[in-house]
Protein backbone atom coordinates (compact mmCIF):
# COMPACT_ATOMS: atom_id res chain seq x y z
CA UNK A 1 0.00 0.00 0.00
CA UNK A 2 1.60 3.42 -0.81
CA UNK A 3 0.73 6.32 1.33
CA UNK A 4 1.21 9.76 0.40
CA UNK A 5 1.59 13.19 2.63
CA UNK A 6 0.79 16.69 1.90
CA UNK A 7 1.32 19.97 3.09
CA UNK A 8 2.07 20.20 7.09
CA UNK A 9 1.08 16.59 7.06
CA UNK A 10 4.24 15.57 4.87
CA UNK A 11 6.37 18.04 7.03
CA UNK A 12 5.40 16.42 10.39
CA UNK A 13 5.34 12.85 9.04
CA UNK A 14 8.90 13.72 7.64
CA UNK A 15 8.55 12.09 4.50
CA UNK A 16 6.28 13.02 1.13
CA UNK A 17 5.37 9.18 0.41
CA UNK A 18 5.82 5.85 1.80
CA UNK A 19 5.16 2.14 1.15
CA UNK A 20 3.95 -0.19 3.89
CA UNK A 21 1.90 -3.39 4.84
CA UNK A 22 -0.44 -2.72 7.49
CA UNK A 23 -1.63 -6.27 8.99
CA UNK A 24 -4.94 -7.66 8.22
CA UNK A 25 -7.27 -5.75 10.86
CA UNK A 26 -6.25 -2.37 9.74
CA UNK A 27 -9.23 -2.43 7.15
CA UNK A 28 -10.27 1.22 6.83
CA UNK A 29 -8.76 4.62 6.54
CA UNK A 30 -9.84 5.34 10.33
CA UNK A 31 -7.90 1.80 11.22
CA UNK A 32 -4.56 3.12 8.95
CA UNK A 33 -4.69 6.26 10.93
CA UNK A 34 -4.65 4.73 14.02
CA UNK A 35 -1.81 2.48 12.79
CA UNK A 36 0.37 4.96 11.18
CA UNK A 37 0.40 6.57 14.37
CA UNK A 38 2.55 4.24 15.95
CA UNK A 39 5.55 4.46 13.25
CA UNK A 40 7.22 7.31 14.56
CA UNK A 41 6.78 10.27 16.65
CA UNK A 42 6.54 12.26 13.77
CA UNK A 43 3.73 9.83 12.53
CA UNK A 44 1.98 10.37 16.00
CA UNK A 45 2.36 13.98 15.84
CA UNK A 46 0.97 14.57 12.32
CA UNK A 47 -2.31 12.52 13.31
CA UNK A 48 -2.54 14.13 16.83
CA UNK A 49 -5.89 15.77 15.63
CA UNK A 50 -7.13 13.22 13.35
CA UNK A 51 -9.87 15.72 12.49
CA UNK A 52 -7.58 18.22 11.14
CA UNK A 53 -7.04 15.43 8.41
CA UNK A 54 -8.26 14.85 5.25
CA UNK A 55 -7.49 11.19 3.09
CA UNK A 56 -8.08 10.36 -0.34
CA UNK A 57 -7.98 6.75 -1.65
CA UNK A 58 -7.04 5.95 -5.08
CA UNK A 59 -7.33 9.89 -5.93
CA UNK A 60 -10.56 10.34 -5.05
CA UNK A 61 -12.08 12.05 -1.11
CA UNK A 62 -12.18 9.19 0.96
CA UNK A 63 -14.48 9.25 4.33
CA UNK A 64 -13.02 7.49 7.77
CA UNK A 65 -15.08 4.35 7.07
CA UNK A 66 -13.78 3.80 3.40
CA UNK A 67 -12.41 0.09 3.02
CA UNK A 68 -8.65 -0.22 2.03
CA UNK A 69 -7.38 -2.89 -0.37
CA UNK A 70 -3.25 -3.82 -0.16
CA UNK A 71 -2.51 -2.06 -3.51
CA UNK A 72 -4.52 1.14 -2.35
CA UNK A 73 -2.68 4.49 -3.09
CA UNK A 74 -3.98 6.35 -0.02
CA UNK A 75 -3.06 9.88 0.96
CA UNK A 76 -3.93 12.37 3.99
CA UNK A 77 -3.59 16.18 4.11
CA UNK A 78 -4.99 19.13 5.18
CA UNK A 79 -8.47 20.40 4.59
CA UNK A 80 -8.11 22.13 0.95
CA UNK A 81 -6.83 25.46 0.33
CA UNK A 82 -6.66 26.37 -4.05
CA UNK A 83 -8.11 29.10 -6.06
CA UNK B 1 -26.20 27.05 -28.66
CA UNK B 2 -23.74 24.41 -30.53
CA UNK B 3 -25.83 20.88 -29.85
CA UNK B 4 -26.35 18.51 -27.12
CA UNK B 5 -22.67 17.71 -26.89
CA UNK B 6 -20.96 19.03 -24.11
CA UNK B 7 -17.80 20.80 -24.69
CA UNK B 8 -14.87 19.05 -23.56
CA UNK B 9 -13.17 21.13 -20.75
CA UNK B 10 -9.31 21.90 -21.27
CA UNK B 11 -7.85 21.81 -17.54
CA UNK B 12 -3.74 22.28 -16.64
CA UNK B 13 -1.98 22.67 -13.49
CA UNK B 14 1.37 23.91 -14.00
CA UNK B 15 3.74 26.86 -12.96
CA UNK B 16 4.33 28.60 -15.68
CA UNK B 17 2.26 31.80 -16.02
CA UNK B 18 -1.01 31.58 -18.40
CA UNK B 19 -2.24 33.87 -21.07
CA UNK B 20 -6.08 35.23 -20.67
CA UNK B 21 -6.18 36.35 -24.03
CA UNK B 22 -4.84 33.53 -25.82
CA UNK B 23 -7.09 31.04 -23.85
CA UNK B 24 -9.69 33.18 -24.54
CA UNK B 25 -9.23 33.50 -28.23
CA UNK B 26 -8.87 29.37 -28.27
CA UNK B 27 -13.02 29.36 -26.82
CA UNK B 28 -14.03 31.84 -29.29
CA UNK B 29 -11.79 31.26 -32.38
CA UNK B 30 -13.64 30.30 -35.59
CA UNK B 31 -16.83 30.33 -34.02
CA UNK B 32 -20.21 32.28 -34.32
CA UNK B 33 -22.45 30.86 -31.43
CA UNK B 34 -20.61 32.07 -28.56
CA UNK B 35 -22.61 34.81 -27.55
CA UNK B 36 -20.42 35.51 -23.96
CA UNK B 37 -16.87 34.22 -22.43
CA UNK B 38 -16.88 35.22 -19.02
CA UNK B 39 -13.42 34.71 -17.03
CA UNK B 40 -12.11 35.03 -13.56
CA UNK B 41 -8.46 35.38 -12.32
CA UNK B 42 -7.43 35.00 -8.95
CA UNK B 43 -4.22 36.59 -8.06
CA UNK B 44 -1.52 36.53 -4.54
CA UNK B 45 -2.32 39.11 -2.34
CA UNK B 46 0.84 41.17 -0.51
CA UNK B 47 -1.71 40.63 3.03
CA UNK B 48 0.24 41.02 6.58
CA UNK B 49 3.68 41.53 4.69
CA UNK B 50 3.51 38.12 2.62
CA UNK B 51 6.37 37.36 0.60
CA UNK B 52 5.39 34.50 -1.34
CA UNK B 53 2.93 31.88 -1.87
CA UNK B 54 3.97 28.51 -1.94
CA UNK B 55 1.26 25.95 -4.17
CA UNK B 56 1.25 22.65 -3.61
CA UNK B 57 -0.76 19.78 -5.14
CA UNK B 58 -1.55 16.46 -5.69
CA UNK B 59 -0.46 15.14 -8.83
CA UNK B 60 -2.56 13.08 -10.27
CA UNK B 61 -5.33 13.51 -8.24
CA UNK B 62 -5.82 17.55 -8.87
CA UNK B 63 -6.14 17.05 -12.54
CA UNK B 64 -8.51 14.49 -11.86
CA UNK B 65 -10.54 16.47 -9.78
CA UNK B 66 -10.49 19.79 -11.96
CA UNK B 67 -11.52 18.08 -14.27
CA UNK B 68 -14.35 16.25 -13.12
CA UNK B 69 -15.62 19.68 -11.37
CA UNK B 70 -15.22 21.43 -15.42
CA UNK B 71 -17.29 18.15 -16.72
CA UNK B 72 -20.03 18.99 -14.14
CA UNK B 73 -19.97 22.81 -15.10
CA UNK B 74 -20.32 21.48 -18.71
CA UNK B 75 -23.31 19.40 -17.96
CA UNK B 76 -25.11 21.72 -15.87
CA UNK B 77 -24.45 24.81 -18.54
CA UNK B 78 -25.06 24.45 -21.71
CA UNK B 79 -20.89 25.77 -22.27
CA UNK B 80 -19.67 25.13 -25.55
CA UNK B 81 -16.07 26.11 -23.43
CA UNK B 82 -14.51 25.68 -20.89
CA UNK B 83 -10.96 26.70 -19.79
CA UNK B 84 -9.18 26.06 -15.85
CA UNK B 85 -5.70 26.41 -15.61
CA UNK B 86 -4.37 26.80 -11.94
CA UNK B 87 -0.54 27.50 -11.02
CA UNK B 88 1.93 25.80 -8.73
CA UNK B 89 4.89 26.32 -7.32
CA UNK B 90 6.15 29.68 -5.50
CA UNK B 91 4.13 32.56 -6.10
CA UNK B 92 5.08 36.54 -5.35
CA UNK B 93 1.98 39.11 -4.74
CA UNK B 94 0.35 40.53 -7.85
CA UNK B 95 1.14 36.87 -9.58
CA UNK B 96 -1.84 35.33 -11.31
CA UNK B 97 -2.86 32.44 -9.85
CA UNK B 98 -5.75 30.82 -11.62
CA UNK B 99 -7.49 30.96 -14.42
CA UNK B 100 -11.72 29.92 -15.23
CA UNK B 101 -13.13 30.72 -18.25
CA UNK B 102 -16.45 29.57 -19.38
CA UNK B 103 -18.21 30.49 -23.03
CA UNK B 104 -21.94 30.22 -23.82
CA UNK B 105 -24.34 31.40 -25.93
CA UNK B 106 -26.05 32.59 -23.24
CA UNK B 107 -24.26 35.02 -20.65
CA UNK B 108 -26.29 33.87 -18.13
CA UNK B 109 -24.82 30.51 -17.87
CA UNK B 110 -20.84 31.89 -18.57
CA UNK B 111 -21.39 33.73 -16.01
CA UNK B 112 -22.71 31.81 -13.50
CA UNK B 113 -20.78 28.61 -14.35
CA UNK B 114 -17.38 30.75 -14.05
CA UNK B 115 -18.27 31.22 -10.16
CA UNK B 116 -19.40 28.07 -9.66
CA UNK B 117 -15.84 26.82 -10.87
CA UNK B 118 -14.01 29.24 -8.77
CA UNK B 119 -16.18 28.73 -5.70
CA UNK B 120 -14.76 24.81 -6.05
CA UNK B 121 -12.00 25.64 -6.48
CA UNK B 122 -11.66 27.35 -3.05
CA UNK B 123 -12.94 24.38 -1.43
CA UNK B 124 -12.81 21.37 -3.17
CA UNK B 125 -9.89 21.28 -5.47
CA UNK B 126 -6.80 19.13 -3.98
CA UNK B 127 -3.94 22.21 -3.58
CA UNK B 128 -2.71 23.73 -0.23
CA UNK B 129 -0.87 27.34 0.12
CA UNK B 130 2.21 28.09 2.39
CA UNK B 131 2.34 31.94 2.93
CA UNK B 132 5.89 33.07 3.84
CA UNK B 133 6.45 36.06 4.99
CA UNK B 134 9.17 39.23 4.72
CA UNK B 135 10.00 38.71 8.10
CA UNK B 136 10.74 34.96 7.43
CA UNK B 137 7.51 32.57 9.15
CA UNK B 138 5.94 30.44 6.94
CA UNK B 139 2.41 29.83 7.41
CA UNK B 140 0.37 26.69 5.87
CA UNK B 141 -3.14 28.64 4.95
CA UNK B 142 -6.59 27.47 6.97
CA UNK B 143 -9.54 26.45 4.89
CA UNK B 144 -12.06 29.20 5.35
CA UNK B 145 -15.64 28.93 6.71
CA UNK B 146 -16.73 31.48 3.95
CA UNK B 147 -15.10 29.64 1.31
CA UNK B 148 -17.11 26.41 2.05
CA UNK B 149 -19.87 28.39 2.30
CA UNK B 150 -19.56 29.99 -1.69
CA UNK B 151 -19.35 26.71 -2.61
CA UNK B 152 -22.34 25.84 -0.70
CA UNK B 153 -24.61 28.16 -2.51
CA UNK B 154 -24.23 24.99 -5.48
CA UNK B 155 -26.19 22.68 -3.79
CA UNK B 156 -23.71 19.53 -5.00
CA UNK B 157 -22.80 16.94 -2.72
CA UNK B 158 -18.86 17.31 -3.77
CA UNK B 159 -16.50 14.56 -2.77
CA UNK B 160 -14.67 16.44 0.20
CA UNK B 161 -14.38 14.10 3.09
CA UNK B 162 -15.28 14.64 6.29
CA UNK B 163 -12.65 14.48 9.04
CA UNK B 164 -10.52 11.22 8.81
CA UNK C 1 -8.70 46.80 0.07
CA UNK C 2 -7.48 49.51 -0.90
CA UNK C 3 -9.12 51.77 1.41
CA UNK C 4 -12.34 53.81 1.37
CA UNK C 5 -11.86 55.40 -1.81
CA UNK C 6 -13.73 53.88 -4.65
CA UNK C 7 -12.34 53.33 -7.72
CA UNK C 8 -12.73 55.67 -11.00
CA UNK C 9 -14.16 53.64 -13.26
CA UNK C 10 -12.88 53.26 -17.27
CA UNK C 11 -15.68 53.93 -19.51
CA UNK C 12 -15.24 54.38 -22.98
CA UNK C 13 -17.86 53.77 -26.47
CA UNK C 14 -16.23 53.44 -29.49
CA UNK C 15 -15.64 51.02 -33.15
CA UNK C 16 -12.64 49.83 -32.78
CA UNK C 17 -12.08 46.51 -31.12
CA UNK C 18 -11.06 46.23 -27.46
CA UNK C 19 -7.35 44.06 -25.76
CA UNK C 20 -8.95 42.04 -23.16
CA UNK C 21 -5.23 41.12 -22.08
CA UNK C 22 -4.11 44.75 -21.73
CA UNK C 23 -7.48 46.22 -19.92
CA UNK C 24 -6.76 43.08 -17.48
CA UNK C 25 -3.46 44.11 -17.21
CA UNK C 26 -4.76 47.71 -16.81
CA UNK C 27 -6.24 47.15 -13.58
CA UNK C 28 -3.42 45.23 -11.61
CA UNK C 29 -0.40 46.15 -12.91
CA UNK C 30 1.92 47.75 -10.10
CA UNK C 31 -0.84 46.31 -7.37
CA UNK C 32 -0.67 43.52 -4.62
CA UNK C 33 -3.56 44.05 -2.94
CA UNK C 34 -5.85 42.92 -6.00
CA UNK C 35 -7.45 39.43 -5.18
CA UNK C 36 -9.44 38.52 -8.45
CA UNK C 37 -10.35 40.13 -11.87
CA UNK C 38 -13.48 38.87 -13.35
CA UNK C 39 -15.03 39.75 -17.13
CA UNK C 40 -17.74 39.38 -19.30
CA UNK C 41 -17.14 39.62 -23.12
CA UNK C 42 -20.05 39.42 -24.96
CA UNK C 43 -20.29 38.39 -28.66
CA UNK C 44 -22.00 38.77 -31.29
CA UNK C 45 -23.74 35.67 -32.67
CA UNK C 46 -24.51 33.99 -36.19
CA UNK C 47 -28.61 33.47 -35.08
CA UNK C 48 -30.52 32.56 -37.90
CA UNK C 49 -28.31 33.32 -40.90
CA UNK C 50 -27.51 36.86 -39.20
CA UNK C 51 -24.62 38.50 -41.01
CA UNK C 52 -24.03 41.66 -39.24
CA UNK C 53 -25.00 43.56 -35.94
CA UNK C 54 -25.74 47.57 -36.55
CA UNK C 55 -25.42 49.05 -32.98
CA UNK C 56 -26.39 52.58 -31.88
CA UNK C 57 -25.64 54.74 -29.32
CA UNK C 58 -26.72 58.60 -27.64
CA UNK C 59 -23.34 59.88 -27.79
CA UNK C 60 -22.83 61.67 -24.44
CA UNK C 61 -26.13 60.34 -22.96
CA UNK C 62 -24.84 56.41 -23.42
CA UNK C 63 -21.09 57.30 -21.88
CA UNK C 64 -23.04 59.48 -18.63
CA UNK C 65 -24.88 56.56 -18.39
CA UNK C 66 -22.73 53.95 -18.16
CA UNK C 67 -19.96 55.91 -15.99
CA UNK C 68 -22.98 56.49 -13.72
CA UNK C 69 -23.90 52.61 -13.12
CA UNK C 70 -20.18 52.05 -12.94
CA UNK C 71 -19.97 54.07 -9.89
CA UNK C 72 -22.84 52.88 -8.43
CA UNK C 73 -20.97 48.91 -8.42
CA UNK C 74 -17.88 50.46 -7.40
CA UNK C 75 -19.80 51.96 -4.19
CA UNK C 76 -22.03 48.69 -3.94
CA UNK C 77 -18.59 46.16 -3.93
CA UNK C 78 -15.17 46.83 -2.73
CA UNK C 79 -13.99 47.29 -6.06
CA UNK C 80 -9.86 48.36 -6.82
CA UNK C 81 -10.87 48.80 -10.59
CA UNK C 82 -14.13 48.57 -13.00
CA UNK C 83 -13.72 48.91 -16.89
CA UNK C 84 -16.43 48.88 -19.58
CA UNK C 85 -16.09 49.32 -23.19
CA UNK C 86 -19.00 49.20 -25.89
CA UNK C 87 -18.54 48.86 -29.22
CA UNK C 88 -21.00 50.95 -31.64
CA UNK C 89 -20.88 50.39 -35.69
CA UNK C 90 -21.66 47.28 -37.84
CA UNK C 91 -20.17 44.28 -36.00
CA UNK C 92 -19.99 40.96 -37.73
CA UNK C 93 -21.06 37.23 -35.98
CA UNK C 94 -18.28 36.34 -33.63
CA UNK C 95 -16.88 39.91 -33.22
CA UNK C 96 -16.85 41.01 -29.57
CA UNK C 97 -19.78 43.90 -28.87
CA UNK C 98 -18.80 44.55 -25.18
CA UNK C 99 -16.39 44.15 -22.25
CA UNK C 100 -16.84 44.43 -18.57
CA UNK C 101 -13.87 44.13 -16.13
CA UNK C 102 -13.84 44.39 -12.20
CA UNK C 103 -10.85 43.76 -9.80
CA UNK C 104 -11.38 43.60 -6.20
CA UNK C 105 -9.25 41.90 -2.92
CA UNK C 106 -12.63 39.86 -2.70
CA UNK C 107 -13.57 37.72 -5.63
CA UNK C 108 -17.25 37.34 -4.53
CA UNK C 109 -17.18 41.18 -5.41
CA UNK C 110 -15.46 41.31 -8.69
CA UNK C 111 -17.72 37.95 -9.53
CA UNK C 112 -21.06 39.43 -8.75
CA UNK C 113 -20.73 43.33 -9.32
CA UNK C 114 -19.51 42.11 -13.28
CA UNK C 115 -22.88 40.21 -13.56
CA UNK C 116 -24.47 43.15 -12.31
CA UNK C 117 -22.82 45.86 -15.09
CA UNK C 118 -23.33 43.30 -18.42
CA UNK C 119 -26.96 42.89 -16.83
CA UNK C 120 -27.35 46.93 -16.60
CA UNK C 121 -26.00 47.49 -19.40
CA UNK C 122 -28.43 45.19 -21.62
CA UNK C 123 -31.54 47.25 -20.03
CA UNK C 124 -30.46 50.44 -19.55
CA UNK C 125 -27.62 51.58 -21.71
CA UNK C 126 -28.56 53.41 -24.82
CA UNK C 127 -28.04 50.86 -27.47
CA UNK C 128 -30.17 49.87 -30.20
CA UNK C 129 -29.21 47.07 -32.12
CA UNK C 130 -30.39 46.03 -35.97
CA UNK C 131 -29.81 42.91 -37.58
CA UNK C 132 -28.99 42.63 -40.97
CA UNK C 133 -29.70 38.99 -42.54
CA UNK C 134 -27.73 37.25 -45.28
CA UNK C 135 -30.88 37.63 -47.37
CA UNK C 136 -30.79 41.32 -46.94
CA UNK C 137 -33.78 41.88 -44.41
CA UNK C 138 -33.43 44.04 -41.35
CA UNK C 139 -34.76 44.37 -38.22
CA UNK C 140 -34.52 46.46 -34.88
CA UNK C 141 -33.80 43.95 -31.76
CA UNK C 142 -36.55 43.94 -29.10
CA UNK C 143 -36.21 44.79 -25.57
CA UNK C 144 -36.33 41.28 -23.84
CA UNK C 145 -38.34 40.14 -20.92
CA UNK C 146 -35.71 38.07 -19.73
CA UNK C 147 -33.13 40.80 -19.76
CA UNK C 148 -35.54 43.15 -17.58
CA UNK C 149 -35.44 40.12 -14.97
CA UNK C 150 -31.96 39.63 -15.28
CA UNK C 151 -31.60 42.82 -14.28
CA UNK C 152 -34.14 43.26 -11.85
CA UNK C 153 -32.67 40.86 -9.55
CA UNK C 154 -30.27 43.52 -8.39
CA UNK C 155 -33.53 45.52 -6.77
CA UNK C 156 -31.93 48.78 -8.16
CA UNK C 157 -33.92 51.89 -8.97
CA UNK C 158 -32.93 52.06 -12.97
CA UNK C 159 -33.50 55.18 -14.49
CA UNK C 160 -35.39 53.53 -17.35
CA UNK C 161 -38.07 55.49 -18.03
CA UNK C 162 -41.96 53.80 -18.30
CA UNK C 163 -43.74 54.43 -21.55
CA UNK C 164 -43.74 57.89 -23.00
CA UNK D 1 -35.51 72.73 -27.85
CA UNK D 2 -33.56 70.46 -29.57
CA UNK D 3 -35.37 67.11 -30.53
CA UNK D 4 -33.53 63.75 -31.03
CA UNK D 5 -34.43 60.69 -32.62
CA UNK D 6 -32.90 57.42 -32.32
CA UNK D 7 -32.97 53.75 -33.89
CA UNK D 8 -36.78 53.09 -35.41
CA UNK D 9 -37.87 56.31 -34.55
CA UNK D 10 -35.66 58.14 -36.49
CA UNK D 11 -35.90 56.26 -39.36
CA UNK D 12 -40.06 56.63 -39.21
CA UNK D 13 -39.61 60.47 -38.40
CA UNK D 14 -37.18 60.74 -41.02
CA UNK D 15 -34.46 63.01 -39.23
CA UNK D 16 -31.95 62.07 -36.50
CA UNK D 17 -32.22 65.59 -34.81
CA UNK D 18 -34.61 69.08 -35.36
CA UNK D 19 -35.06 72.07 -33.34
CA UNK D 20 -38.32 73.23 -32.82
CA UNK D 21 -40.29 75.60 -30.63
CA UNK D 22 -43.57 74.21 -29.19
CA UNK D 23 -46.24 76.45 -27.68
CA UNK D 24 -46.60 77.23 -24.11
CA UNK D 25 -49.30 74.96 -23.63
CA UNK D 26 -46.91 71.83 -24.44
CA UNK D 27 -45.43 71.35 -20.78
CA UNK D 28 -44.06 67.88 -20.33
CA UNK D 29 -42.95 65.25 -22.42
CA UNK D 30 -46.77 63.79 -22.98
CA UNK D 31 -47.42 66.66 -24.19
CA UNK D 32 -44.79 67.08 -26.59
CA UNK D 33 -45.57 63.81 -28.15
CA UNK D 34 -48.77 64.29 -29.14
CA UNK D 35 -47.86 68.08 -30.70
CA UNK D 36 -44.64 66.24 -32.50
CA UNK D 37 -47.46 63.59 -33.92
CA UNK D 38 -48.89 66.41 -36.01
CA UNK D 39 -45.81 67.93 -37.39
CA UNK D 40 -45.93 65.23 -40.60
CA UNK D 41 -47.20 61.58 -41.24
CA UNK D 42 -43.97 60.43 -40.41
CA UNK D 43 -43.87 62.15 -36.98
CA UNK D 44 -47.44 60.60 -36.30
CA UNK D 45 -45.93 56.91 -37.89
CA UNK D 46 -43.28 57.38 -35.09
CA UNK D 47 -45.58 58.06 -32.06
CA UNK D 48 -48.62 56.29 -33.10
CA UNK D 49 -47.89 53.29 -30.31
CA UNK D 50 -46.76 56.04 -27.44
CA UNK D 51 -46.24 52.74 -25.37
CA UNK D 52 -43.30 51.60 -27.40
CA UNK D 53 -41.47 54.35 -27.02
CA UNK D 54 -39.01 55.72 -24.25
CA UNK D 55 -37.96 59.97 -23.85
CA UNK D 56 -34.36 61.31 -21.96
CA UNK D 57 -34.61 64.64 -21.21
CA UNK D 58 -31.40 66.25 -20.88
CA UNK D 59 -30.09 62.97 -21.14
CA UNK D 60 -31.69 61.47 -18.57
CA UNK D 61 -34.24 58.93 -18.82
CA UNK D 62 -37.49 60.73 -18.18
CA UNK D 63 -41.37 59.88 -17.72
CA UNK D 64 -44.32 61.03 -19.32
CA UNK D 65 -44.87 63.91 -17.04
CA UNK D 66 -41.58 65.33 -16.84
CA UNK D 67 -42.18 69.16 -17.45
CA UNK D 68 -40.09 70.51 -20.04
CA UNK D 69 -38.45 74.08 -20.33
CA UNK D 70 -37.50 75.70 -23.86
CA UNK D 71 -33.76 74.86 -23.71
CA UNK D 72 -34.28 71.42 -23.09
CA UNK D 73 -32.68 68.57 -25.15
CA UNK D 74 -35.39 65.80 -25.92
CA UNK D 75 -34.35 62.75 -27.38
CA UNK D 76 -37.09 60.05 -28.34
CA UNK D 77 -36.39 56.40 -28.94
CA UNK D 78 -37.19 52.18 -28.70
CA UNK D 79 -36.46 50.43 -25.40
CA UNK D 80 -32.81 49.79 -25.38
CA UNK D 81 -31.52 46.50 -26.76
CA UNK D 82 -27.21 46.97 -25.80
CA UNK D 83 -24.83 44.62 -24.43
Amino acid sequence: MQVLYFAWVRQKVGVAEERVSPPPEVADVAGLVRWLSGRSAGHAAAFENAGAIRAAVNQEFAAPDRRLSPGDEVAFFPPVTGG
Amino acid sequence: MTGAVPATPRVRVQEAPFDLAAESTALTAGRENVGGVASFVGLCRADDGLAALALEHYPGMTERAIAGIAAEACSRWPLSGCTVIHRVGRLRPGEPIVLVLTASAHRGAALESCAFLIDWLKTGAPFWKREEFADGRERWVEAKADDDRAAARWARATGEAPAA
